[in-house]
């Protein structure tokens, strides 16, 4: 009996409930797990706390769920390209919690590397720091960070054997691999599906042991193709 | 040549060869038309590239291949992917030569405010905090005044920062000025422009060095 | 069959299917010996890999693919290389399933003593500090007393600790004991010996459950 | 102008001097820049401060520069293999700091990435803990580990490009691409130099902008063979 992780994607988000955090990778439509955000919609699961990095674009991706009300907290970096999250967020409609971006990278990873939390000085002189836990460091007054973990992770592979190692295409990595270390229920969709033995060892981005379910997508819908307002 | 142009064409000017460089949005944005066209520059972008390529022509886009902004990019000779945390080691370890950054405000003290507008506009961070703590050099690339002819450059920001300290050099359609510790020093200014004009769109204290600046 | 092999081949009935392991230096190294053929468990080494495959035979040595004991090894289907940050990421962050260690003592509660005995032992501490806490199971892999005949399960430990209440189940050429809330429960023991012979090499208190230890 | 960080091996560690503190990578034989090392040996810089996993066996790479009397401080992991080393530690001849094997990746990770330190639980019931800052976090007393950076790293790849694009073999990545990102110069020997454009984008482990300089091993010296002692 070897290692198969292949669910369906009818199945696959079984463990999401109410109350539920989720990562999304994604930076942009490259990375983003529309399949599974679209089956996470309908789930109909309410009070989900989000991370990802942006929120997509209006009606887009994850977009979708936080429009549906699905969502009490988003936890990202910027949402320069989604007026509509912006304007949930200032009516009070959606709990935005923003880090710098390398940051909020750093956060997950830390959680996926099992430690409690980093250091820095990033935003020391700014806004950001004016809640901040400090501590003294070699003479500086640091920030520390608390490491960021999820129940579940949604990522988005350019290909993935049965034992669920993958690897990422392109821009389309981002937080991706960050994301599939850093939560309990690693739930991956992959546009190719290849035997085991296929993928060369050395080129894997996210080994095995990361990840637990592997959903083959059979099709590209729309809104993984190009995005026309972003064309030149 | 609009005068985003013009700003952008001379902000190429301060990129040596070898140089590892991040383009903000905007006008930054426009300076990798004018950079050397043999592969001498890596252009980092947030999302996970290093030596990006120009924005992609109609047509020949990779769903796949897009800068921080969103906009579909080509690729040079040499470049690589990663993910979000490397890209960030890179900025914040000391291995970006050069950031460009557009700003609202700029202090004479090199103090950087373009995040946010308490009440009017607060899209989040992004990767710009990182980018202007952490670049080696951080230039800002900006018109001179806001669209009302306010002034940019002035004594102290009044808008929450987004780094102390920060900025080495402004490039604005009427001037090249450095932050130094004498203050901010008026390096070079624009051939239709004068000493005086520039001054009097500047709320901060200009030091006019000795040669005086050239045109540019 | 020598009593290592014997403990190593009831260590790996310990492993389910599907299951992310380590194997520890000394005993713990043998138990892939006696593991299923089929690649439905994965096997991680320190040094950046996971799909292990068992150790090289002469002449097939590949100067690239050690295990962390600089031993020379072959790789298993769907096996994959990382550095060393994402290898204990792994291990800390909770994906691995079992590891088997070796010790030097092992408590009552489950604490573990194997990195240093001072002023005569500490090469240093290695991965094992790490494998010790962070595992989802340790599985401590061991003789049943030391060359000199003294027990190596001791009511407290005597040596500095790798790490505290770690240890989930003991495996000896005598006895397989479950660390407990109850205490040690003595689960089974080895075919040639009986429940008195095992208390008496063992300092710790040994819960007898009911029904009595199966052999093995 | 194209990017060339080629350098030859005679002149690539001029920047060394009595006490600089260098990264070494490397675990075992695998990935050891060995003819680094020997360059370093030659330069007869004294006082040294050096960071690597372990210090290979007696008579071994980085072990022949400890030997020499060169090294002042070894910050490592384990030296299980290395008798000579652990003499000349017990002896006093040489101050040796351990951290556990993860823990010391993510110090240098950590330095890499701009980050003063991380928040760990590891040792925290041992002797290793007795000395160290601690931080309380979510109700947990943890452990502050300060980032490491070294003035120089010493880094072996099995192909790099003249920009300074790197992959790794097999077992021979460990600490390389982390060593790579934390030091201020970081040279880099390499078994095969490839032209620009011929290394996968999605394959390259460590991007150019980290790497300072390039030597091309003309060819492997037995110490990069097979370790008679380690074969069945």
């Amino acid at each position: 009996m070897t290692i198969n992780k292949i669910k369906p994607l009818q199945t696959c988000l079984e463990s999401v409930t109410d109350g539920t955090t989720i990562m999304v990778g994604g930076f942009g439509v490259p990375g983003t797990p529309f399949a599974l955000i679209d089956r996470l919609l309908e789930t109909g699961c309410r009070e989900l706390t989000i991370i990802k990095n942006e929120a997509n674009e209006d009606g887009m991706g994850i977009s979708k769920v936080i429009e549906a009300g699905r969502v009490r907290k988003l936890i990202t970096s910027h949402l320069g390209l989604n007026a509509t999250v912006i304007g949930m967020m200032n009516r009070g409609e959606l709990e935005v919690e923003f880090y710098p971006q390398g940051i909020l990278a750093e956060k997950i990873r830390a959680g996926g590397a099992g430690l409690y939390g980093i250091v820095t000085d990033i935003g020391i002189d700014t806004l950001l720091a004016e809640k901040k836990e400090r501590i003294n460091l070699q003479g500086r007054s640091l920030i520390i960070e608390p490491a960021l973990r999820a129940d579940i992770a949604l990522v988005h592979a350019a290909a993935a054997d049965h034992y669920g190692n993958l690897i990422y295409e392109k821009s389309a990595r981002n937080f991706n691999p960050l994301m599939a270390t850093a939560a309990g229920n690693v739930i991956v969709e992959t546009e190719k599906l290849l035997s085991p033995g296929q993928l060369v060892p050395d080129q894997i981005h996210t080994p095995a042991a990361f990840v637990d379910s592997i959903v083959q997508l059979e099709s590209l819908g729309s809104e993984y193709g190009i995005l026309e307002q972003h064309v030149l | 040549m609009s005068y985003k142009e013009k700003i952008a064409r001379r902000a190429a000017a301060e990129v040596q060869p070898g140089a590892i460089i991040n383009l903000g949005i905007g006008i930054p944005t426009l300076i990798a038309d004018f950079l050397p066209d043999d592969a001498s520059v890596l252009i980092h972008s947030e999302n996970g590239i290093l030596g990006m390529g120009l924005r992609c022509r109609r047509g020949m886009e990779d769903r796949n291949l897009i800068d921080a902004g969103g906009n579909y990019v080509t690729l040079n000779t040499g470049a690589s992917f990663f993910d979000s945390a490397l890209s960030f080691a890179l900025v914040r370890g000391g291995r970006l030569d050069i950031a460009f950054i557009g700003t609202l405000e700029v202090s004479h003290t090199g103090d950087l405010a373009n995040w946010i507008i308490p009440g009017k506009y607060s899209p989040g961070i992004g990767g710009g905090m990182e980018l202007a703590q952490k670049a080696r050099r951080l230039v800002v690339t900006t018109t001179h005044t806001t669209r009302s002819g306010k002034p940019k450059i002035l004594e102290q920001c009044r808008l929450p920062l987004t780094a102390r300290g920060c900025v080495n050099t402004i490039i604005t359609e009427l001037a090249v000025i450095d932050v130094t510790t004498d203050g901010l020093v008026l390096r070079e200014i624009a051939a239709e422009t004068d000493i005086d004009t520039v001054m009097e769109r500047t709320e901060a204290r200009l030091v006019i060095p000795s040669p005086p600046p050239i045109h540019f």
